[in-house]
């Protein structure tokens, strides 16, 4: 593979002098590690702004009647914190961030298949972002759709729908190519002897998302474009005044949305399965199952979609259908638990921050997998389907999950991506401040939910206000609990202690190379292990 | 990394195929002209499918790919019949 | 839980209890188990990980058991649902018509009401109709919804078992005032329902007005009184003919409501913005009202005074 | 530093290339394949104004351009053939042909589409609001389809010009042609969603 090349002094990725200087080193570079950076701070800031706008709906909720803003501007905001968090945090989230920095290092690969495509991909990312904030101010003002951008109300409110559903188009485009980019990368650039089943969990795990990004985005990006059709010429396809279906605009959008809910947390629960083993210094259990476990969930998770539509008016047939594969998907991810759980038994457990955060992923994940169950039911998804009670399900396992996973993976990986340590005693703090506020936050709106508190309310009956406060309680103490992570890590990634190369004593590839690593990765050969958690 | 040598299709090989294919546009079109009823679509749509298979196999030689290859193409078409007849589950009960 | 509110709530609340009481289980056990693992194989106290080999029939045990029990779960949930869609023939069937944050209730023999009253333990079939956007038809006392979709008849039906008030929402999104967009279910004993149905005025025969049609059919008056209430838009009483101060892209400016302003007003809403009111809530009417019809709408306006 | 000033170095990977093209068809396939779904049920819902709307359709100019995408097709594969056999004149005269036969193609497509637009048809019309619903939706499905086929056309054309320059400065010959491959493979996409597009709305009654 390598030409006579002449041993060459280790230079990190960081420091390496390219052909562009400065900060065109970083936007045009074609190195996935800086890639994977620049993804990192875009959907930190995007994060950010996104929880800002959760916040403001907290504080609104606070108390029945307006609060501190107009119901229109309360519907703008649901509809813009739901894009941002959904389609530039965390669809492309963990993939773009850590699936780009390791997944070629996991494979033992220098990059990426299409170095120059992920540049593209990023660039694309970046307009699809800027889109979709710009969309907030101009002339119309901010969608007021939701983020599911329901027909006939998306074709006829006056709001600025079209730019966003481009925006939305865009940054699925980029989510393609990405998705394209990797399953080439795994195919065609596994390090020589490293078969399928030799591959780190996380790969699969990418593997797996890859192909539901590649082939569910495109079903919502025609989707989209029929919507901005719709809204421009009137071609009738889902307003019922022009012979349209609306129920057919559900179905189109959830063909791609279920599947995309997976392309959220199958990243999240593969960098589980890679700390776990770590931190239990123990080989991981079920290896196989858990691989295919992935693709079984990808595979499966396509044909469920009709679940978030029973109250739709489907047929019964549907309804049945729809619900038993809702129920047989989640079998796959009860796997994975079971596995995890496993690989502890008569492990030797270091409680180190990273491991917190998966302990905290699995018993959040749990509940809020088990909450889908209900809303998987018909008889109970009849009672809670538009309730707070989905809202809290998709937070517990969106933030709960996906989110956990990537403070998890960033406390796992910062140490290779810099080179440098965070102070662990204030990561365990801030841990400990997330988890409380974080079920504060949302358990609550488990229970109003199964009163009937509808969701995407701007205004509540008295009965409710019990459990909208302790929410808004919870969120104020999740955001100490974030800033302070934030600040540790910031810190420890700029001025912290140098890291070895494997702080964690971890058996997979990248824990072999130096921190940070240099530019093409691997300056030695490797040795491929037949399986990668091999601790003996 | 080894240059793959892809096999090469013999322009002969390709007019047949070609051949074909007018044939079967000649064929739908005729056969759609008679009022076959339910079956006009049956049978357009076979025809279609026969002739996106020719396609398929000789014009982008998936006949020479690798069984990897062509077992993907395959899951695709599945995974869209799949979708299309899971949506009718609901519209055919309706 | 167990409510008699109506007929289905002893079967949802039954997947609740199944399916939730399986959730805990899993929940506690899993915590539990993680707790004591840390506990017990922490590495001050277990240095070194015991490798375990892969066992099997462990792992065929642990797939088989979920899925069988999902499928009880899905059967459960199936079991509370399907009465749901069984409507007895002699059900009473009412219309729930939703449009822009209202509903009505239609009786047979063209009768309006805006409170949906019904009489205990007889079964109800509402039928589900939307005159704009898709609405949710959702009583949670009675664990019934289902939306309403424009352009498709959904159904929703009950049996009501206890007297009372019970708060009826419109659970799908539908715009500014969606979460405004209540009404209440009022079960009474059948006497009083007969004396309240026979006391129910007949749908007055539709305003012949045709300015005032083309309002209607359009669902102008989601927004705008006809009677001086401001609401989401401004009134339309006393509209014509008066002072408007409007905003156009941070100016004000102060403009006469004659027949250009109402028909710009109706195109191209969002350019002069009415002081006070929200920017981007009304749609444009473009291609969708004709010009013949504005003229209408001019004509009606001018007789509101 | 030497030899690393480049971080990727000019590592060709055909086959990884190939599989790359071929993973975008799958995305294009089920682009269109929404679009095939929302027909379906559009045509289920009204099936005899799918039929009279496929009437007005003109059937000769559906299948010449049937035929001539078709016989492109051949070509674009004889064209890869030939670069295959070094044969580079060759290969560039069958691009060329394939380019001619695009051209064709959107020629009809712009006479076909001019005649409706003269009778007031297209979208956003008078005419079109005033239609039957199953005929507006039609006619909407339509446009839509051979609106976006048309311009996956132009891409197609784009790229393989792009080929054929390449050809010519001899960047892409018989040792090095995957470019050439990859837009075949694209152009015969092209021409497998014509074939499924025009039974559908020109034929079908
Ligand atoms: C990361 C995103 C994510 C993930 C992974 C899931 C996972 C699941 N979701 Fe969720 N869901 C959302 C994001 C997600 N969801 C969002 C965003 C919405 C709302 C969209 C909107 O309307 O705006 C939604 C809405 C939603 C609905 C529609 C609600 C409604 O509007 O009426 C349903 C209904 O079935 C559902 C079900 C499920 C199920 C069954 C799973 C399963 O995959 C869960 C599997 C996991 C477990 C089961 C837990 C682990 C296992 C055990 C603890 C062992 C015990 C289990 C068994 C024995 C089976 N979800
Ligand atoms: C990733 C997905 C995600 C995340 C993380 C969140 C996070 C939060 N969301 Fe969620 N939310 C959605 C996705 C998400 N949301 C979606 C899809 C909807 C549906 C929209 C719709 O109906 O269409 C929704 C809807 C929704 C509603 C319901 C609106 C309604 O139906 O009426 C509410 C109400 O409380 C809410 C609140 C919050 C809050 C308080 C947070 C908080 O957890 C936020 C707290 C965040 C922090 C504490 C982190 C703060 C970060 C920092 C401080 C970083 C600092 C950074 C730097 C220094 C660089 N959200
Ligand atoms: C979704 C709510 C909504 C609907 C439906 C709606 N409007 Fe409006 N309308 C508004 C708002 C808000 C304003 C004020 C802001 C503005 O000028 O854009 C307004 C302003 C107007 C004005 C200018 C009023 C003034 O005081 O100067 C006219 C005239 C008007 N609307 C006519 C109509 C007609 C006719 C219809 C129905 C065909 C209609 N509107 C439907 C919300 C609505
Ligand atoms: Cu009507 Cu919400
Ligand atoms: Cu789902």
């Amino acid at each position: 593979m390598s030409n006579d090349k002449e041993k060459t002094e280790y230079v990190s990725y960081l420091e390496h002098q390219g052909k562009y200087k400065g900060i065109f080193s970083w936007i045009f570079t074609m190195d996935h590690k800086r890639i994977g950076l620049l993804y990192l701070y875009a959907i930190v800031a995007l994060f950010f702004v996104g929880a800002i706008m959760g916040l403001l709906m907290r504080i609104e909720l606070i108390a029945p009647g307006e609060t501190i803003m107009k119901p229109q501007t309360y519907n703008g905001i649901f509809t813009v914190h739901g894009i941002i968090m959904i389609f530039m945090v965390v669809i492309p989230g963990l993939s773009v961030v850590f699936g780009n920095f390791f997944l070629p290092i996991l494979i033992g690969a220098k990059d990426v298949a299409f170095p120059k495509l992920n540049r593209f991909s990023w660039w694309i990312y970046i307009a699809g972002c800027i889109l979709a904030v710009a969309s907030q101010f101009m002339k119309d003002g901010p969608p007021d759709t939701g983020w599911s951008f329901y027909a006939p109300y998306s074709t006829s409110t006056g709001t600025n729908v079209i730019m966003a559903t481009f925006a939305a188009f865009v940054l699925g485009f980029s989510s393609i190519l990405t998705g394209l980019n990797f399953i080439v990368t795994i195919h065609q650039l596994r390090a020589p002897g490293m078969k399928f089943f030799n591959m780190p969990l996380f790969s699969w795990a990418i593997y797996a998302t890859a192909w539901t990004q590649l082939l569910a985005t495109p079903i919502v990006g025609i989707t989209l474009l029929m919507l901005i059709a719709e809204r421009l010429f009137g071609i009738g396809f889902f307003n019922p005044d022009l012979g349209g279906d609306p129920v057919l605009f559900e179905h189109l959008f959830w063909i791609y949305s279920h599947p995309a809910v997976y392309i959220m947390i199958l990243p999240a629960l593969g960098i589980i399965t890679e700390i776990i083993p770590t931190f239990c210094q123990k080989k991981i259990y079920g290896y196989k199952a858990i691989a295919l476990s992935s693709l079984a969930i990808a595979g499966v998770g396509f044909l469920v979609w009709g679940h978030h539509m029973f109250t739709s008016g489907m047929s019964n047939q549907a309804r049945w259908f729809f619900s038993l594969l809702t129920f047989l998907v989640a079998v796959p991810s009860a796997i994975k638990v079971f596995n995890w759980l496993a690989t502890m038994y008569k492990g030797s457990i270091d409680m180190k921050p990273p491991f917190l955060y998966a302990l905290a992923f699995i018993f959040l994940f749990t509940i809020g997998g088990t909450t889908g169950l209900l809303l998987g039911s018909i008889a109970t998804n009849v009672q809670v389907h538009d309730t707070s009670f989905v809202v809290a399900h998709f937070h517990y396992i969106i933030f709960g999950g996906m989110g956990f996973a990537f403070f998890g993976a960033i406390h796992y990986w910062l140490p290779k991506m810099y080179g440098r340590m965070y102070n662990m005693r204030i990561a365990t703090i801030a841990w400990g401040i997330i988890f409380v506020g974080f079920n504060l936050l949302y358990f609550p709106q488990f229970i109003i939910g199964m009163q009937g508190m509808p969701r995407r309310y701007f205004d509540y009956l008295p009965q409710f206000q019990t459990g909208q406060v302790i929410s808004t309680i919870g969120g104020f103490i999740l955001i100490i609990g974030t800033v302070i992570m934030v600040y540790n890590l910031i810190k420890g990634a700029r001025s912290g202690e140098p890291a070895p190369a494997n702080p964690w004593h971890g058996s997979t590839l990248e824990w072999q190379i130096p921190s940070p690593p240099s530019l093409e990765n691997f300056d030695e050969a490797l040795a491929i292990k037949s399986n990668p958690y091999d601790y003996e | 990394m080894a240059n793959n040598v892809s096999h090469i299709t013999e322009y002969k090989v390709l007019g047949k195929v070609f051949l074909v294919l007018l044939f079967l546009t000649f064929l739908t079109i005729t056969v759609t002209s008679f009022e076959l009823a339910a079956f006009s679509v049956t049978v357009a749509l076979l025809i279609a499918g026969v002739k996106g298979f020719m396609i398929l196999t000789y014009f982008m030689h998936l006949k020479y790919e690798s069984l990897l290859l062509r077992i993907l193409v395959a899951l695709i078409f599945v995974l869209y019949a799949l979708v299309v007849l899971i949506t009718f589950i609901d519209y055919a009960y309706r | 839980m167990f409510s008699s509110a109506s007929n289905f709530v002893h079967g949802v609340d039954k997947a609740f209890l199944i399916i939730g009481g399986f959730s805990i289980f899993f929940l506690v056990s899993f915590t539990i188990i993680m707790i004591y693992f840390v506990v017990k194989y922490n590495r001050k106290k277990h240095p070194k990980a015991t490798q375990v080999k892969d066992n099997t029939w462990l792992e065929v045990t642990w797939t088989t058991l979920p899925v069988l029990l999902v499928i009880f779960m899905f059967y459960i949930g199936w079991e509370g649902f399907l009465p749901m869609r069984q409507v007895p023939k002699d059900a009473m069937e009412v219309d729930a018509i939703g449009k822009m944050w209202s509903w009505v209730f239609e009786y047979p023999g063209q009768k309006q009401a805006d409170t949906l009253v019904v009489p205990i333990d007889k079964a109800v079939k509402v039928n589900l109709i939307s005159r704009d956007v898709i609405h949710g038809f959702f009583v949670p006392a009675f664990r019934i919804k289902e939306d309403v979709v424009p352009g498709q008849t959904n159904f929703s039906w009950f049996i009501p078992g206890e007297l009372g008030e019970f708060d009826l929402f419109c659970s799908a999104y539908c715009g500014v005032n969606h979460s405004y967009m209540s009404a209440i279910v009022k079960v009474v004993p059948q006497k009083e329902f007969d004396k309240w149905y026979a006391a129910l005025p007949v749908k007055k025969k539709e305003d012949d007005n045709l300015g005032l049609k083309v309002i209607d059919k359009n669902g102008c008056t989601a927004c705008h009184s006809l009677d001086g209430k401001s609401s989401v838009g401004p009134t339309f009483k006393g509209l014509y003919g008066s002072q408007r101060e409007v905003t156009e892209n941070g100016k004000t400016k102060t403009l006469t409501a004659d027949s250009k302003y109402i028909t710009n007003s109706i195109y191209d809403p969002n350019k002069d913005v009415v002081s006070g009111f929200p920017q981007g809530v009304m749609k444009s009417y473009k291609g969708i009202i004709k010009e013949e019809d504005i003229k209408l709408v001019e004509e009606y306006l001018k007789s509101l005074k | 530093m030497s030899g690393k000033k480049m971080h990727v170095e000019a590592h060709r990977d055909d086959e990884g290339a190939k599989l790359g093209m071929w993973l975008f068809i799958f995305t294009e396939l089920l682009l269109f394949g929404g679009l095939f779904l929302v027909y379906s049920v559009f045509r289920a819902k009204y099936p005899t104004n799918f039929h009279e709307g496929s009437l007005e359709l003109s059937v000769t100019i559906g299948a010449i351009n049937t035929v001539a995408l078709l016989f492109s097709s051949m070509t674009i594969a004889m064209a890869l053939s030939a670069i295959q056999k070094n044969n580079p004149k060759l290969s560039m005269l069958l691009i060329a042909v394939t380019l001619l036969m695009a051209c064709v193609f959107l020629f009809n497509k712009y006479i076909e589409w001019g005649v409706k637009f003269e009778h007031g048809l297209y979208p956003g019309s008078g005419l079109m609001s005033r239609l039957d619903h199953g005929d507006l939706l039609f006619f909407s499905l339509y446009f839509f389809m051979t609106g976006l086929h048309a311009l996956h056309i132009i891409v197609g054309i784009v790229l393989l010009a792009i080929c054929f320059f390449k050809i010519k400065n001899g960047s892409l010959h018989s040792q090095k042609y995957v470019h050439l491959e990859n837009g075949a493979l694209y152009w015969h996409l092209v021409d497998l969603i014509w074939i499924f597009l025009f039974p559908l709305l020109y034929l079908i009654a």
